[in-house]
């Protein structure tokens, strides 16, 4: 369990152990917030410490500086053992100014520390965070340990000599931050001055100031006698959070939109075909787009299109001409693609399409996370029109359902939804790097002459496959459409009996993913009990933290974590009905228990949550304790 | 064309698919005109990918002995730019509607057109939604009475020719369905590197029939259709009359030509690559003015897919796609049995 | 039960009386069936017998003539007790050509009586039909009746007069035809001879072509002797199908579109306000466009947009700006439509949107009927998107739904789905016309002016509605939009607490839209038993008939048919678990039993057909047998 | 202007909300000409509707206080051209992006500027897609470096002008967010009756910064613009430079103005209603030529709502809208306790 940052009044200069320790940097926007939890990630992935981050944006437009709508936040959690949530509340609170003060601080928990940007606290921007008093001075925080340092000063102070104008110099506020941090958790330097100096390569000047800043910070920490309101006169001293137990080799921390970009480009890889990416910006799944982009070496082509529909039917004729189609999107875009699914449907052409989750309906939160595309993934499309749904649980498993979606496509020539979400997609993890060679490929094989019996576009193989023909084979000219194809031949086909054995052709062939899939496990507790939590995405974490707890108390709960969202694992049915009660956590208003439900006839129990922000460990905790009782 | 490509007949086009537009439709004539075409160009079935939308001119892939796609309604010009930059050798025709290319698909097309893909499009233009029984389209002319409009519609038509200059298309031709001249229109665009756009006018004749009896029919042509050819004066009505530039109005007005001196009548001789004068050619009120037919403007860039094609090219040289070095990119930290080291 | 035509070996000259018959017209694209079916439609329903119909259309284009897939047909089945479907086979097949024999006579039931159109089965049209040998020649048809006539010929005989060309004038082969069988069933022509003189008012030449063609054909009914194959040397005889039983009142005849085009009138004229419709055209929702388009003296705008997205995105700006906006399509169209319903959901504004299902998935089969956008009504759009839905069983039924979704949309401020299908939309039936005085009025009210306490867009009333607010009003100005709202202000809100709470407002407040709607009923059978059949949309006739085989041969089952989809009737969960078992029959393959299954956890099990056509009375026979055993 | 429309002044049109764009957009420029340039329209808030999409532009509706909406993505026009149907006596405008109007909404705004809606257009041209952080847009030059296009874009760009001509557009201008003259364009789209489309260059300082500034700078405007004004000769560079037609090549040229005799020199004068000189003044390379502004093209036809409401009204004329006798309509039966009757 977090040990914070305590009362320090034994006055030893021992570096206090935690198991996890919860820190939020918040400022303005332009602050450089997602900069330094990023960089400070990074220091504590290489102490090898497990980790957990949330970056929390403010929504999309940069807002005036200083309002409270313009505060941006990044949490990090990490510890000595398995850390698997972004923490629930925060030990230490950075606060870079009054607005970041105000959004954040009750969050905090009671007791824990704030580090605040005294030089901020200025009337206009105490006027802006809709402070009527300064808080650093009017008693109002003391429930919580305050540390008033004025960092934009002592900024200043450190770079002045590279002689930047004021608003240059105020820049490098975050660097100073971020080194009075790595000096409070026992963090090397080291690895941002190399970033740094890469980063401003063409800047000396910037670099010089920015590392001066961070080693000032650092210094502040270790010759300042840091005290404050609430410390007790004590003083502040390091905390060393030490390494996580983890398997042996080699890491790096990955987001997940990376972790899912790698993915697909080692699925296309593994099965030996181009990829073809069409895309159109939306938040969150830009950067899915943005990481492709760098990657034309791995035979990947990316085409922003006009918008989502243009994406997929691009991805789509790409498929039909012989490559991997890929299409990305977030809510409002997967929506305007459902007709175009149909297609690929119809068509029985590979494709991926993945599906960054953020809060909706409509144009919703974008910047939010949510899970509440499940219903559209699973159903959201005119006639009958089934296609595999997976989704990814944390960044580091986005890499394994990429290649898993990409296998499913080509292997089952159909188009295959991943979904992931806003939390995933921007959060950080460490990583232990695959082993491309232990990488297990599935090459893909067109089919390039005349068959015996002549040409079947529509003929099928053992998985109900049919072949993939491209386009300047010779010969094996043919004609494909989104009107219902006759069995075998493939022609327009209006007949009864046809139609109805197509239909159920296309449900069979989707539901027969399942012999490729494997069993559904039970991630932690037993199979069969008392209690089942049933989750899917990126409740992963949370779920399994609250579980351990519960079972570590001795109570009788399984977290069972579900990745193949249609078709289900075969066993899964079974398993369920093991448990005398099941409950559905999810970032929405109850989906995957919709199919649970239909599917098994199970009396799965909703959980929900649709507040834009991840589940916390506690109320997983509360949900237990009550479906215990 | 590839010397080793085999010198095909029309029958090498032809599928063994039934035919199923109404008797009489003009949409055959194109199909016949396409069939008689191909050879001519020295390309390959194979190589060849016919690529639509929906609507009755959309059935024409199945038609042809080449790959095809019978995409959905409007999506064409997206469904080919995904094929052509995924295989930039194919030789793409992509074939709609005037209700699919510029009602449903009016943005997909503006897309194609400035990218700039190297490909033909094909808009058989019948002024009028065939499929769906004859509602009106955005090319009909006011008044057009149909099942959606008892009274009329009240939509200005939009001109797909300016359409598809304003969108940035380098070439733009005009043909019509039953009219000889079609193959010499379809070679042109083939011949342009580029997006080439034509349209064609096509007799529906069940909702919308002889529409464009006025300039189509073969008895008026000679003073109904400006027939142009590059570096040849406009001439019509067999040399008697032609367009001339005013000069006070700067804008198009029709000459009369005496003896066939039409230099003496200061007839603009016709330059493809004007596009100022495509622009004024394009929208000539007819009437006042004849149609103006054949290819109005053609001068080419260079294309989309080459573009991407040289930019990952680019992008790639010197790069070799090691996977294993790609995931391991960025800072890494090794844990050993005894934990972790940088 | 249906007595056919049979063999008339009494020679009585006495109309035969028969409960019902089935006869279906079928020939060439060309030769006017569906005009034909429907006029016999209205005699037949003039003269009060009960009766349903099937029109069923080849695919979109006019095919060549002469050939298997030009082929259209119009089934009608009446009688003089109530009639739910169209009947599973045919008693009589009028076949005008090979190609309509070949494609229809295998479903007619064997004795039934064929007439053909002997001139017609030269050797050109056999070729294209595919026959080898003349059918009506070579012994084939000996399990039927058979009739050969030349209709062709004496058509032109008889409209010879009019000095029309040989093409102009078989065009009255259908009037001919027609006559015979208003002969046949003892229906009177004076309807038809009114409605020729209506239609060919500027052609009278025409209009006396045809009433002469119509004359002759009942003349040769009359006059001949008519006998032939299978007749056994007897002579067919006319058959008088009586009235049905019916609640006294006015009626008409009126297709599923017909009826849904005058309900939306209804409804706007009950809520006063005035109706915008925005529309795309597609098989088979066009109908609806049409038809509304010549009702502008009713306050109706009627707007062909260039896509379905901006069908419905006028639509919604139309109910911003103070009209009811309605949008239509089918299931490509809805599937674009999506996005923008979303917009409607967040934006709470009142909007109707039908879709008229046909064959899926993707382009599908687009004149078939199909009951397979269900999951795209009630799960079809981004996050979490609540929308009422209902659905259509018959045409008749179309108008009062058409009415509830009119109500609905204005009272909740929401946007409702409306489902019917191809089935509906094109069959007509008998129709008690309403009389507009019992119907009752919901009108609304604008806010028009400042509230006390100020403008609050999203505050709300009892049934959680947001006030409507025309722009134009003084001091009203506000604005709306697709980001998530902040309670009462209606204000851009990211706050985490408030979009957890507006979720759950659009959830309940759709919720409460079942204490509006009456408990469900049972169609059919007892409240609670052995076996509920439960149903909703257009397979209302053959559930219907062959649970009330089952009820009358003394079997416990029920027949249930859910009209709302979205949300249930609070009494549903209840009623289904009264029973022991549950099966629902769907034109598709098993969306409603999920909606079932998850909300009330009963083992509802599917009775799928997805051949684009309906159920047969037998099929549901069956399924009835199996599960009662 | 209606008379007892209460006078209003700038602050009249300001809501309560915080404006959220970054500081030093050139958003708030031109949220601050509309909201001085609406009093001088003499129009009231009450029938003002503000319409947009989705992007940083799209959220001006929320700081006029007006009705407004903030809609979708792409969506604007078809929103509007709904609202304006259902009442066409509001005063709409619709304010987009060039993501927003040219890439998923290219659709909407042709079928809008073609079907000819009462309503003002501006779409602000920053040439990035600002709200999503910066990818290109169809506007992007080509070379454009963006997250999406990190080797830069390789598309041609589209030209927003022309292909509101190529549209069937009647009135189309220019305007930069910080020029003053942005309220005289304002005005003369506002005194158009149709669909007035308005391009405005708007600097997106984080994203593309000063990409304008070859023109819009103001120490270098008098060489970069050519101000157009209906009626005058179009002359630059303080008179000493014009625009004339070369004869020969049938396209415009610049010329030098000698002493302020721009007759002699042949140059132009501006006639907004002409058509082919709009499409050559939109065309216009600039760098041989300067930036055109102002009013390019100005000739208003029937409006599309104008039409609906006539039609409807005609078609209604004389006829009640009695609901029973619609249901009533076609061949009635009565069925009474005996049976049916006809
Ligand atoms: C998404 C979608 N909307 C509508 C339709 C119905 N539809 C099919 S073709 C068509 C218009 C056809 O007109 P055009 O493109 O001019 O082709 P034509 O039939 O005249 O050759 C329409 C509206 C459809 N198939 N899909
Ligand atoms: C359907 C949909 N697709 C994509 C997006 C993401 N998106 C929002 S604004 C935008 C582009 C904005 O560019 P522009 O219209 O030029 O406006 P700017 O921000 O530059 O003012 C995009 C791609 C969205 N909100 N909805
Ligand atoms: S409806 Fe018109 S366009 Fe379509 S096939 Fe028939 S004649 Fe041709
Ligand atoms: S991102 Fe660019 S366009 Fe958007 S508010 Fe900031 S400066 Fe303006
Ligand atoms: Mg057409
Ligand atoms: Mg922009």
């Amino acid at each position: 369990m977090a040990t914070a940052l305590k009362q320090d009044d034994n006055s030893s200069n021992q570096p206090e152990s935690a198991e996890n320790v919860v820190v939020r940097f918040a400022g303005d926007s332009g602050d450089g917030m997602q900069l330094t939890g990023g960089q400070f990630t990074l220091s504590t992935a290489l102490a090898g410490s497990d980790l957990a981050t949330f970056p929390d944006f403010p929504a999309e437009i940069r807002a005036p500086q200083g309002t409270l709508f313009g505060v941006s936040a990044f949490q990090i959690n990490f510890g000595s053992r398995a850390i698997e949530t972004a923490g629930d509340e925060p030990d230490v609170l950075i606060a870079m100014n009054p607005a970041a003060l105000k959004t954040n601080v009750d969050a905090l928990r009671d007791g824990g520390l704030i580090i605040a940007d005294a030089g901020e606290f200025g009337k206009r921007n105490l006027d802006k965070a809709k402070y009527e008093n300064n808080p650093l001075e009017d008693g109002s925080l003391a429930k919580w340990q305050l540390l008033k340092l004025d960092i934009s000063a002592l900024t200043l102070e450190a770079v002045k000599p590279f002689g930047l104008g004021n608003k240059e110099a105020l820049r490098s506020k975050n660097m100073w931050t971020l080194g009075l941090a790595l000096w409070m958790f026992e963090r090397e330097r080291q690895p941002i001055i190399d970033w740094l100096n890469t980063k401003f390569a063409k800047l000396p000047d910037v670099a010089a100031a920015n590392i001066a800043a961070l080693n000032a910070g650092h210094a502040y920490g270790e010759t300042a006698e840091l005290s404050g309101d609430g410390l007790g006169g004590g003083h502040l001293t390091t905390r060393k959070v030490g390494a996580a137990p983890s398997a042996p080799g080699e890491y790096r921390t990955v987001t997940g939109a990376e972790a899912l970009s790698l993915g697909l480009v080692a699925g296309a890889q593994l099965a030996d075909v181009p990829m073809f990416f069409g895309g159109y910006p939306i938040t969150p799944a830009s950067a899915i787009l943005h990481h492709l982009s760098r990657l034309k070496e791995f035979d990947v082509t990316t085409f922003q299109a006009e918008d989502e529909i243009a994406a997929i039917a691009a991805a789509i004729g790409a498929s039909y001409a012989g490559k991997l189609g890929i299409t990305s999107s977030s809510g409002p875009g997967i929506a305007l693609k459902g007709e175009a699914m149909g297609l690929a449907i119809m068509t029985e052409l590979p494709l991926v399409i993945i599906n960054s989750q953020r809060g909706g309906p409509s144009t919703g939160l974008p910047t939010k996370t949510e899970q509440s595309d499940l219903y559209q993934a699973v159903y959201g499309r005119n006639g009958d029109a089934p296609m595999p749904v997976i989704a990814a649980r944390s960044p580091s498993d986005a890499f394994e359902c990429a290649i898993e979606a990409v296998r499913i496509a080509v292997q089952y020539m159909t188009p295959v939804m991943l979904l992931t979400d806003g939390y995933i997609a921007n959060a950080a993890e460490p990583w232990k790097i695959p082993d491309v060679a232990s990488l297990e490929p599935f090459p893909v094989t067109y089919l390039d002459k005349m068959p015996e019996g002549g040409l079947k576009p529509y003929s099928r193989d053992e998985k109900f496959a049919r072949p993939w023909i491209k386009p300047g084979t010779p010969e094996l000219m043919h004609r494909i459409g989104g009107i219902e194809k006759g069995i075998d031949t493939g022609h327009i086909d209006y007949g009864s009996a046809n139609h109805q054995k197509m239909t159920e052709i296309r449900r069979d062939k989707v539901l027969g993913v399942a012999d490729s899939i494997p069993d559904q496990d039970v991630a932690l507790g037993n199979a069969g009990g008392k209690l089942a939590v049933v989750g899917w995405g990126s409740t992963y974490g949370p779920i399994h933290q609250a579980v351990r707890r519960a079972v570590e108390a001795g109570k009788d709960v399984a977290h069972i974590h579900i990745r193949n969202i249609w078709p289900m694992p075969k066993n899964l049915g079974d398993l369920l009905k093991s448990y005398d009660r099941v409950i559905v956590p999810e970032m929405n208003t109850g989906q995957l228990k919709t199919l649970l439900r239909d599917q098994y006839l199970v009396d799965a129990k909703p959980i929900n949550k649709v507040s834009g922000q991840p589940f916390t460990i506690a109320e997983i905790d509360a949900a237990i304790e009550e479906n215990l009782s | 064309m590839n010397e080793m490509t085999k010198i095909t007949t029309l029958k090498d086009w032809e599928t063994d698919q039934e035919v199923r537009w109404c008797p009489g439709c003009g949409d055959y004539a194109i199909l016949k005109a396409v069939q008689r075409t191909m050879p001519e160009l020295g390309v390959r079935p194979e190589d060849t990918l016919f690529i639509s939308g929906i609507g009755c001119s959309s059935r024409f892939p199945y038609y042809m002995e080449t790959y095809g796609f019978h995409t959905i309604h409007g999506r064409a010009p997206a469904v080919a730019t995904g094929a052509k930059l995924a295989n930039p050798d194919l030789d793409v025709w992509i074939i709609t509607g005037d209700g699919d290319a510029l009602s449903i698909g009016g943005n997909h097309t503006m897309h194609l057109l400035r990218r700039n893909l190297d490909c033909q499009i094909m808009l058989f233009n019948n002024e009028i939604y065939g499929l769906t029984k004859g509602q009106y389209s955005p090319t009909s002319r006011v008044g057009t009475n149909t099942p959606s409009t008892p009274y009329g519609s009240v939509d200005r038509p939009a001109s797909p020719c300016a359409f598809a200059l304003g969108s940035g298309a380098r070439f733009i031709a005009r043909g019509i369905d039953i009219h000889k001249d079609l193959t010499n229109v379809l070679k042109a665009a083939h011949a342009h590197k580029g997006a080439a756009f034509i349209e064609i006018f096509q007799n529906c004749i069940v909702y919308n029939k002889d529409v464009f009896d006025e300039f189509a029919a073969k008895k008026t042509a000679a003073s109904t259709q400006l027939l142009l050819a590059n570096g040849e004066p406009m001439l019509f009505e067999k040399g008697a009359k032609g367009i001339a530039m005013d000069r006070e109005t700067l804008s198009l007005k029709v000459v009369d030509v005496v003896d066939g001196d039409w230099q003496a009548a200061k007839v603009i001789v016709h330059d493809v690559t004007n596009r100022s004068v495509a622009h004024m050619l394009i929208e000539m009120p007819f009437g006042e003015f004849p149609m103006a037919i054949g290819v109005l403007y053609d001068d080419p860039r260079p294309t989309f897919e080459a573009a991407v094609v040289e930019q990952n090219a680019k992008a790639a040289e010197g790069k070799k796609p090691d996977l294993q070095a790609l995931l391991n990119k960025g800072q890494t930290w090794t844990v050993t049995e005894d934990g972790p080291e940088l």
